[in-house]
């Protein structure tokens, strides 16, 4: 199994040993990860593997009990996705992380926040609205969401669908080393979810390496460059999209076969 | 504690954030100290925490105190844990407040609220003369639940001015079309102004402010001087505290009536120790059921037919 | 097409190999992790200890006067109304709610126990009934405007707090009743303050009411139908009625029985004052929640227990009795309770992040 | 486009000219609806074009402003979800309606707990939780969920992937009337998704009916019998998955191309 | 292997053909509609209703006493504490916490304030920083306990009003500061108490004080990202920490600005009574929470504005002010007040559904 999708590159960030247990749980078990420049990885397992768990301790939504994590081979220790995100790291979690209250354009920008030029923004720090709003409509309607009737609607009048599309919008405007994105069509429609896709693509093009995280195995081996491929708590092994079928995959991350070969991680 | 079996003894107060009762407190220490007492003090949060004074008084038995120094919240509601104590074996003595019924207590060393509410009534009528007829009153009670204190000093006033009282037991019943209002004050500078405020609103023509004690009274000044009317309307108080005979002393007070807490709480604390070295009790002052430490009128505009004593002499005794 | 064949998709069909278990993780289970393990499913556990560990200290401090029968039963006797009280609370806190109204509905029904007895000559034992009736009516008043009219508990029970207390004020007209007079005419209204003595331990049967409430009320939560719904309505009350409980009813329940249980408070109140006092009890609302918080319930709803609850309320109470027989003067005596407070609530979030 | 999935039996629910509005959006817009006996009803459409809010209508979760719902011809007035679980509509939301708090058991059981037998049940109304937890066990076992390692275990602990099983399992486990399940499976791996297929025939096998809402074509189009497109708010036809590719379905849906004849509803 | 060739899904490639807008539906504008966006959009004009109703109300019943500019700029005066507390209380609950020592802390303030200026002789403004400093500084613990200890505010603060309250009155030893003393030899303590006459209106800098903060504290939380993430925090911390917001920090920095405020509070207090008591604003975390509510804000944090918090303080003081006026009993108005805090919630709520 070919492990190196970005040919003779170093990896973008890689992860050794990572663990982290819940109380009788181990959601993470020794597990390895590495992400090549520009590509698109795949993460792909059963229910309960521990992906997003994983994909969590690389944002800094959690710290992990034992392991290292590297980003351009500099060991990394974040104590918040505020650290992680400051680095160039920008994910969509399973959960969406959006403040119900508050409207999508304030959703978007939450914690980088456009203030007005000149004094109102420099000495009363003041938030220039207009632009957020303008910025805001444009990265949904390039996701196909210019649907959404008022920018300033409150995130939490949004149907499922709607509100994944905020967040993807917001992962891919802001993330400028790494993309990360747990399961990003899962609540979508056909169309929006064709829309997440291509803009995957889009980012890949702009040179940022993306995560992905996909039940979806059609998609999954239409975008992906490598698949990573976890399995109770650990990396199983990484494959070829090319040189594998997605009955391959399927059977791998079910248990239904074993990898061959020394690609097993 | 000592290795020969050493006096206890414990002081319940109402509260223990009314200066009143911190100078009582300051009083029974020192005394304590004196005779080689050791002093235990309880107190409730409010006033009329009933509860706690029970809990206090358990605690003091548990503890095989020798005396209990107490100043009832509720003067009915407490009697039967008091009995408890002096079943014990427990010298009681109220203080400040008697209980009801008053021979509850083995003695009770106390002014009279109600000669403290009559002196000043008195002399708020002697001061106004014929313009007493005509006064506008405001009365700044203590709060809603109307402790005794509360009735006693606010119908000893009225009963002083010579207004019928309706129901003695309690107030905000007088039909006297003399009276503006009755609002609540919570003892304190802040409610005394607001209660001002409420009824300056109501009336603005007020001449005459009852406060329950010299710190409602400092507040009711403060909403007088912001409209103006600091001039020229009488204030009475109670209580006698030093801050408050100042308060004689500088105008903002006309005149108040002087108890002495000090005094009530060594006289507690020597009872206390007479009773543990061979069982005397103490005696109540002739002529009267409890031992009275007594309440004088203080003022330096005196008037005929009301004893009194002027600031000077009052800052020298202030609570005794 | 060959893409729209109807039926599993070509790679769904290799799972049939898969094995029947999946995300299965390996399982250690050292001591350590068996006690973190049972401080998670019994979460009246933390409570228990820091009660445990505070009697041993005290009595260490205070040697055997405080290490005695007497002591350590008049702490119950201390306890008891705040414990019954807390009973109610905990219902409430349960459902994500808060009672700011107990202590005064408390009160309210102990004075209308004693007028209806004095002032009208109703039989006492019927105005028993009466005074229970109308703090279960009050109860229900709250409940119907949380449930029905949405507004928020806090809100409620604040205004209904100052409306009953006034209301309490204005009917009583400040009188208290004495305890001779009870005693002689109506001793059925001090019954919870009959005690028994076994030895040097005076048990009261105001702080055995306390402890029978608490075990009804803990079967209740834990072992029927109606307590898990309790918690349902506390955790998620959105989810719960889209599950099916019947989120209304449940709420209006949960207040109207806890204006009861304030009801028998008052009741007991009579007996441990043996008078009929308008002015008690008005701090049981604080005491409540304090014993409520530290017992580790948690005031976001739907988790805790109310065993906790009853021993919050006696690590309040060993501490007051303990700092008071050391002599402690009273000011400093609440801000020791007041770090306590925050103290035993820092070691319960302690020993769970610990055991998580 | 055939209408009638279930021959010449009468709908067992229909609905008519349902409208729900919420503050400026209308949600629901004239809807029309009928589901048959025995049948598989799929439910496609856009994301936000009112498909929850419809099947909130039908179970009770949701009043509408305007139209009319009739159960076996009678017409219902559902004043909670609890009214269409009497009645036999047993329903899994997008949100999933759990008490994370509370176990698993306790949560498929919620609202129709278990008694003892005898005494302890009658008058204590003690829970009779062996058995609960014995056949909640059971109805994830056959889900495939046997890896939940702890029946007593709090449902705020497990993947998205276990809670949407534990939610699926509830509803198959007591609907007796009607099952409808909103995505069930959006959250779901590979093989999980397959076991709700599974159980999805397996209910329809034990005659009972059940709606099915899906943004995954190729499941749609293997499990359902008719599938009725939701376009702004209303039905825009209903088509039979035999007769109708994918392709046509998604054109239907996204607005592509417009059905034709007089099916459109 | 047909299905499995990569590339779009057959049935994916139609919707190229698709309509760029999908779920659209038609608008309708009534004036009934543009007055429940507005009403939704603002969430505190239903308090302002509700206070200008009330106005209206008394100014009828009691005519030109209560309409005048006297009387209106006094309940002004009558709230400013409350409102400055409120504006304090308002940055707690609004990250969905509850702050129960304000009124501890800001009669803490007030008395060192006093002390250090006449017991130790230091320079009133420096024992004014010293006063606005330990208000920050109990603020900041409070804080601290909350972000970093993870404890919930509500018992941190129960806590801490015990602690507060008690330091207060051991250290103060009950002592008032008479007004006539600050007058002469501190000044600058009464600050707040200065008035400006405008006619019959009389409005103080205490009252000008609460204007200023609250106008403040509106423009930062709606136009500074700081507001926006107070905000954030409130309706959900997970989510909030996880969008990127430094929740700890955040936290840490409401309470802290609200021990602040609460210090300005304090000083204020010294205007408005003269002088320096330490049995002041004991109420006012009571005072402060109900202002707040009435105002429309959440207890569940995340919602309202601070706006809201300042109406909902002059709708009581209007009720208060307007009963006594129309000569209600004292007892009664404690009565009637705890029905208006039920009412003018139910009518928010009524007005806010009818809107919805
Ligand atoms: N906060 C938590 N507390 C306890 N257990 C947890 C927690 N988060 C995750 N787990 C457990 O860790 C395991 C891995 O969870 P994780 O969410 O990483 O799985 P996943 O692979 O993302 O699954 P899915 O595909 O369903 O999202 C699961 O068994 C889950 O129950
Ligand atoms: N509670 C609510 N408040 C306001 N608007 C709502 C509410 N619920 C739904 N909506 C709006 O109603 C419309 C339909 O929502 P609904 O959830 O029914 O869509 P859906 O078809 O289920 O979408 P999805 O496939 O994304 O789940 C959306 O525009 C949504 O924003
Ligand atoms: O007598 C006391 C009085 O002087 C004080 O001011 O208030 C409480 C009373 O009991
Ligand atoms: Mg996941
Ligand atoms: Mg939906």
């Amino acid at each position: 199994m070919d492990q190196k999708g970005g040919g003779v590159m170093d990896p973008i960030l890689t992860a050794r040993g990572l663990t982290k247990r819940y109380g009788k749980v181990t959601a993470l078990d020794h597990c390895d990860f590495e992400l090549y420049p520009g590509e698109i990885l795949a993460v792909i397992g059963d229910n309960g593997a521990g992906k997003s768990t994983l994909i969590k301790a690389l944002s800094g939504a959690v710290i992990p009990d034992e392991g290292e994590i590297r980003l351009e081979g500099q060991p990394i220790n974040f104590a918040s996705p505020l650290d992680a995100r400051a680095k160039g790291i920008e994910t969509v979690y399973q959960t969406l992380a959006m403040s119900p209250a508050l409207s999508i354009a304030d959703n978007m920008f939450m914690g980088r926040e456009l203030r007005r030029p000149g004094m109102m923004g420099k000495l009363f720090r003041m938030l220039d609205r207009p632009q957020m709003e303008r910025i805001a409509r444009e990265k949904l309607s390039e996701l196909g969401l210019m649907t959404i009737q008022d920018i300033n609607q409150a995130v939490e009048s949004l149907s499922g669908g709607q509100r994944q599309g905020v967040a993807v919008a917001r992962a891919a405007a802001f993330g400028s080393k790494v993309i990360i994105l747990d399961e990003p069509t899962a609540a979508l429609g056909v169309k929006e979810s064709r829309r997440v896709l291509e803009l995957i693509l889009d980012v890949k093009a702009r040179g940022i390496p993306i995560i992905l995280i996909s039940h979806n195995m059609p998609h999954v081996f239409e975008v992906a460059d490598r698949i990573h491929i976890h399995r109770l708590g650990r990396r199983l092994c990484v494959i070829d999209p090319k040189q594998y079928t997605m009955s391959d995959a399927v059977a791998f991350m079910t248990g239904a076969k074993l990898p061959e070969g020394a690609e097993a991680a | 504690g000592g290795a020969f079996a050493e006096t206890g003894a414990c002081l319940i107060t109402k509260t223990d954030t009314n200066p009143f009762f911190v100078k009582m407190k300051e009083g029974a220490q020192a005394e304590a100290e004196k005779l080689g007492i050791t002093l235990k003090s309880y107190a409730g949060k409010v006033d009329g925490d009933n509860e706690a004074q029970v809990a206090a008084i358990e605690t003091c038995i548990a503890d095989g105190a020798k005396g209990i120094l107490i100043t009832p919240s509720d003067t009915k509601a407490i009697v039967p844990t008091v009995q408890k104590a002096r079943e014990a074996g427990i010298l009681v003595i109220a203080l400040d407040t008697p209980l009801d019924p008053m021979d509850a207590a083995d003695m009770t060393f106390a002014t009279d609220n109600f000669s403290a509410g009559l002196l000043i009534g008195q002399w708020a009528k002697a001061n106004l003369g014929d313009a007493a007829a005509n006064a506008k009153i405001a009365m700044l009670d203590l709060a809603v639940s109307q402790p005794t204190v509360d009735v006693l000093r606010d119908q000893g006033f009225l009963q002083g001015f010579g207004i019928d009282l309706g129901d003695a037991n309690k107030w905000g019943d007088e039909t006297d079309a003399r009276i503006v209002g009755h609002d609540v004050t919570a003892g304190n500078e802040e409610g005394g102004r607001k209660a001002m405020e409420n009824l300056l609103a109501k009336d603005p023509d007020i001449n005459v402010v009852y406060t329950i004690n010299e710190p409602a009274a400092a507040g009711a000044y403060e909403a007088l001087k912001a409209v103006g009317k600091d001039q020229g309307t009488l204030i009475v108080s109670v209580d006698g505290g030093c801050p408050g005979v100042k308060n004689v002393e500088g105008g903002v007070i006309g005149a108040t009536s002087q108890q002495y807490p000090m005094l009530m709480a060594s006289k507690g604390i020597e009872a206390i120790a007479a009773f543990a070295k061979d069982g005397t009790k103490p005696a109540a002052t002739e002529g009267k059921t409890f031992f009275d430490t007594g309440v004088q009128l203080i003022t330096d505009k005196p008037v005929e037919g009301v004893p009194s004593i002027d600031s000077k002499a009052g800052l020298g005794i202030c609570w005794g | 097409m060959a893409s729209e064949t109807r039926g599993p998709q070509g790679f769904e069909r290799v799972i049939e190999a898969a094995p029947a278990k999946v995300a299965e993780f390996a399982e250690t289970k050292t001591p350590v992790q068996k006690l973190q393990y049972a401080l998670h499913q019994t979460p009246a556990l933390v409570p228990l200890i820091v009660l445990v560990a505070s009697i041993i200290g005290f009595g260490l401090l205070l040697g055997h006067k405080f290490f005695s029968a007497y002591a350590l039963t008049l702490i119950l006797q201390q306890v008891a109304i705040t414990g019954i009280v807390g009973a109610a609370q905990t219902l409430v806190v349960m459902t994500a709610g808060i009672e700011l109204s107990v202590g005064a509905i408390t009160v309210l029904s102990s004075v209308i126990m004693g007028q209806f007895t004095f002032r009208y000559g109703i039989p006492a034992p019927i105005s028993v009934l009466c005074g229970l009736g109308v703090g279960t009516f009050i109860g229900f008043l709250n409940g119907t405007m949380v449930a029905r009219m949405k507004l928020p508990p806090f809100i409620v029970t604040l205004g209904m707090w100052q409306i009953v207390l006034a209301a309490n004020f204005i009917y009583s007209a400040n009188e208290t009743i004495r305890a001779q007079d009870i005693e002689e005419k109506a001793p059925i209204l001090q019954f919870f303050g009959e005690t028994i003595r076994i030895g040097g331990a005076v048990l009261n049967f105001g702080a055995i009411l306390m402890i029978a409430i608490v075990a009804v009320l803990a079967y209740v939560l834990r072992h029927t139908a109606f307590g898990r719904h309790v918690y349902a309505v506390g955790d998620d009350p959105d989810a719960a009625e889209l599950a099916g409980v019947k989120v209304k009813s449940i709420l209006i329940s949960v207040y109207t029985i806890s204006g009861l249980i304030c009801g028998l408070a008052g009741w007991a109140l009579i007996g441990r004052l043996g008078s009929v006092s308008p002015t008690s009890a008005q701090l049981e609302n604080i005491n409540s929640i304090t014993a409520v918080v530290i017992g580790g319930i948690s005031l976001f709803g739907g988790r805790g227990s109310i065993l906790g609850m009853m021993f919050g309320a006696l690590i309040v109470g060993v501490f007051t009795l303990g700092l008071r027989m050391y002599g402690t003067d009273p000011q400093w005596t609440f801000l020791l309770i007041g770090s306590l407070i925050i103290a035993a609530v820092a070691v319960d979030q302690w020993i769970r992040k610990a055991a998580a």
